[in-house]
């Protein structure tokens, strides 16, 4: 489903976010991206969704070269994976209903559809009641799940999430990755990156490290740290 | 589409609504600039009816009579000029009417009028021609005949359009001129403005821009309802404009109107102008916000 | 507050740079009024020299003697006239002095002047008066003078200035009541037009000023860069103003002026013009920041 | 140093981030303040900023009641509390030098001032090398270590951070609190809001729970939940 084929991005000249790396997700995986803060793991996402473009090497989303997307194609291609952002990136002047609405809008669904699928995404992630407030009249925590509620209510194939419990306490953090888990098993190939030793732990799934901008363990069933 | 149409129109007013500093702004731009251009249009349209009224009177030689013309020589010198393709009319004045409007003329100098015995003032022609510049030509044509009174040096008695009406045309042309200049200089301010205004409008969304796109959003979807928000800013503008504009020329027009003693601006033409407005306000308010969406919607 | 002056420069020079789209637009809006506002500066003044010269001809009343007045019964009545307190000055013609004048006047019209015999034309003194106002009353004051000549109705002979030129007078006067107005609608428009602006500018970057005010800045110490920033832009605007404004002076008005036969503008008055432009972009572009940011800058 | 008086906060007239809260922090204090999204930890702290203002209810720092401070001399208050944001609040046009400086250059401090400390206090935070870039061209750890840096620049007596390790792998968490705890013993107040079982847990610090706007829990020397 996501292939990297020794990909390298440097911004600047001299900032290697990542290099060298080589990587397959399979369709269906759920797989956690770990590693400290600064090692590239907003970076790997930002190439899928072509926010930024790959100094060397290929990425191939379902077996689509990204670098032979042509430009007016591009809004196709992140239509088909919703992203929950490292900070949010909720749209200031609409409410929690429009924000969440608007990943449906711009496919050209039409009302109805909007009317049913937004309320019951909203109420999954536990946001019925801040249906018409702006983002910043909500808690760090509810601006993270109108992201989350944003990036799957639109049902895409993958879904990628850049801490998404970063502003969440335990409990609600546990909530959510279920959902993403359940999301996971209707189909959907999920990426996580996250800090959460916890998380990574109890969940039990394939861990993807990454140290400044290196692929230094891809494992199975793995935990956060070696030493952990 | 159709719910597409609905959405843009929807998102556009509810943009306008909650960025209302932003949209007060924008159509006040534009309707300035609407103002300035519709002034300027008036203006320039006023100095054009002055300037034709004024061409009316210089497209007209003078050719003076011997007293010894027969009826019979006079109607052949007639219809001799009418045939010319270049004049447009020709009036007779007998001597007896031409010392009548002497008279008219000088009716506040008693002196000069008591100096006059009998009739001095000879018959004429008024010849108008088609356009001032064919004057030369005609004169030229008639010199060779023998009605026409001859002065002292023995020059044919023709009078052309007199200096001072030349010097005023020349006046109006070159107001005229700085019209044409100012109407231009008017319409690429009004365009800059209006793109300036609405440039920083999306300059100030660029971040909601960057996110619209990062959810899929196309160029062409991110960019109607700003389009739709500037045709509507454009078209209220004008509108207030033109309300403007015509509380202007209420104003100050009749007032330049009672002092020229002419009706410059007819009615017809404030509407032809109210309707030029609003269509330019809509072509501003779409071409400044495409425009300007260019420069923040690349992917 | 020295260390204070060199930061809030620095800070207003980094954010121009940084934000280099709103700073033109700034400046380019600066410009454009100011270029207006000069514009309109330029055509009232000449609009005014044109006014002026032609009151210079309506103060002037001509005063007709009889043939028979005497010369001290003259300089009695010249006295007369130059004691009165409205009076700017006297001129003699005598009746010689007048038939030359007429013969000028009339030269192309050699039949009227052929039909004068001897010398018809009264002597008379132009009285030219402080102020066109005062030709009534000071005719008034002349009409139980026994020295000048009556019409046959009995009519002291004094003339008035004539209806055409009392016809431009309206005219001019209509036109400067309109450059007036013009002028104070410009300003304003230049005001507002900047102040939008401005407050675009600072609407771009509300969040920014709400974080500086939550890490302990000051009002004053948020708005000093933007002032200096506005100032700064006010004074680029105005620069760019008047080099666009003596560009068009010089290509437009010398073609008016070589029409008009009159140097209407003259360059101390363009010096003036452009310090004044610099003094009003300066003020602008402060008053038009600091208005801006009251918006934004609550605690 | 700070207290609550029976503080109330109601948004729009509906929404009780906080409700009839009274509180002690004495000077040179450090304590974490928990509970679930939505709490109203964040809004605690808006109101010791006087970013809100409090619906009912007397607030003290240091002796001074907020609702007394003329609105001229709010940004001397502000100057006398650092704060890191959840949201990291860094301005976007200022490098990640000038973001730092700027706390100091407020107050009005000397150029070389400024050059001395800024470099100093980045190198704490372990981002001497990103000096010169922009927010935006920053990890969302590092934009979290700039709002740390900034905020203990200026040497305040009182410190509130807004979960500062959100966006922290959980080393570079573990070394944040620390130097938290570090800038605690200089004398200065601390208060963090957290998500962070682990932290928590392991420095044993006085512990105040929020849950849905009340204080359900003060405890020295507490760990994150009753549960845990
Ligand atoms: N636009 C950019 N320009 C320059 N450098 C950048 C840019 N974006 C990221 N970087 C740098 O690239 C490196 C990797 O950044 P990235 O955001 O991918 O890290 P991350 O793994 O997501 O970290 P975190 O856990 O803190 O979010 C960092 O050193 C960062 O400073
Ligand atoms: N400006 C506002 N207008 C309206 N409601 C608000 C506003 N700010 C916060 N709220 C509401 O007040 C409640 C408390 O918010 P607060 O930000 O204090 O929570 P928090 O404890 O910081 O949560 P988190 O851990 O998610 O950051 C939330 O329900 C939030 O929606
Ligand atoms: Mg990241
Ligand atoms: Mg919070």
């Amino acid at each position: 489903m996501i292939r990297f084929r020794r990909v390298t991005k440097v911004y600047h000249g001299n900032v290697y976010a990542l290099e060298d790396v080589t990587v397959d997700i399979e369709k269906k995986e759920f797989a956690f991206i770990v590693g400290p803060t600064g090692s590239g793991k907003s970076t790997f996402f930002k190439l899928i969704l072509k926010e930024e473009l790959p100094t060397n090497g290929e990425i191939y989303i379902a077996d689509t070269n990204l670098s032979e997307i042509k430009k007016w194609k591009v809004p196709y291609l992140r239509r088909k994976v919703g992203c929950v952002f490292q900070d949010f990136k909720l749209l200031p002047n609409k409410t929690v209903y429009e924000n969440v609405g608007y990943a449906l809008e711009v496919t050209g669904r039409p009302r109805r559809i909007i009317e049913a699928y937004v309320p019951e995404v909203l109420r999954l992630v536990g946001l019925s009641h801040k249906l018409d407030s702006y983002p910043d009249e909500l808690s760090g925590g509810e601006q993270q799940r109108v992201s989350i509620a944003r990036a799957f209510v639109n049902r895409p194939p993958i879904l990628l999430a850049d801490e998404p419990t970063g502003n969440l306490d335990p409990s609600m953090s546990h909530g959510i990755v279920k959902l993403l888990e359940k999301i996971n098993n209707t189909g959907t190939t999920v990426l996580m990156a996250t800090h959460d030793q916890d998380i990574v732990n109890t969940f039990k799934k394939r861990v993807i490290e990454l140290k400044e901008g290196r692929v230094v363990r891809d494992q199975l069933r793995g935990v956060y740290g070696y030493g952990s | 589409m159709a719910v597409n149409a609905f959405y843009f129109l929807r998102e556009a007013t509810t943009s306008m609504r909650r960025n209302m500093a932003l949209t007060v702004a924008a159509v006040m731009v534009t309707s300035l600039s609407l103002v300035l251009l519709g002034f300027v249009g008036m203006v320039v349209h006023a100095g054009d009816g002055l300037a034709t009224n004024l061409k009316y009177r210089v497209d007209e030689i003078r050719v003076f009579l011997k007293d010894e013309v027969t009826a019979e020589e006079r109607d052949s010198l007639e219809r001799f000029i009418k045939k010319m393709p270049e004049v447009k009319s020709v009036r007779f004045i007998s001597k007896e009417e031409a010392l009548e409007e002497f008279k008219e003329m000088y009716k506040d100098s008693p002196d000069i009028i008591e100096q006059i015995e009998g009739n001095p003032l000879p018959a004429e022609f008024k010849v108008r021609m088609k356009d001032p510049k064919y004057n030369k030509a005609v004169a030229q044509r008639l010199m060779n005949r023998p009605e026409i009174s001859v002065d002292e040096n023995g020059k044919k008695e023709i009078k052309f359009p007199e200096d001072v009406v030349n010097k005023v045309l020349k006046w109006t042309g070159a107001i005229q001129k700085i019209g044409f200049v100012v109407v231009v200089a008017f319409a690429i301010v009004a365009v800059s403005l209006v793109s300036i205004t609405i440039r920083m409008a999306i300059y100030a969304r660029r971040n909601e821009i960057g996110i619209m796109k990062l959810v899929g959003a196309t160029n062409w979807f991110i960019r109607w309802p700003f389009i739709v928000e500037g045709v509507f800013e454009g078209i209220t503008g004008a509108i207030v404009g033109i309300i403007v504009a015509i509380m202007i020329h209420s104003w100050l027009m009749t007032k330049v109107e009672a002092a020229a003693e002419a009706n410059l601006i007819s009615t017809g033409y404030l509407v032809l102008l109210s309707f030029l407005l609003i269509l330019v306000g809509m072509i501003i308010g779409a071409l400044g916000s495409n425009f300007a969406l260019r420069r923040y919607i690349e992917v």
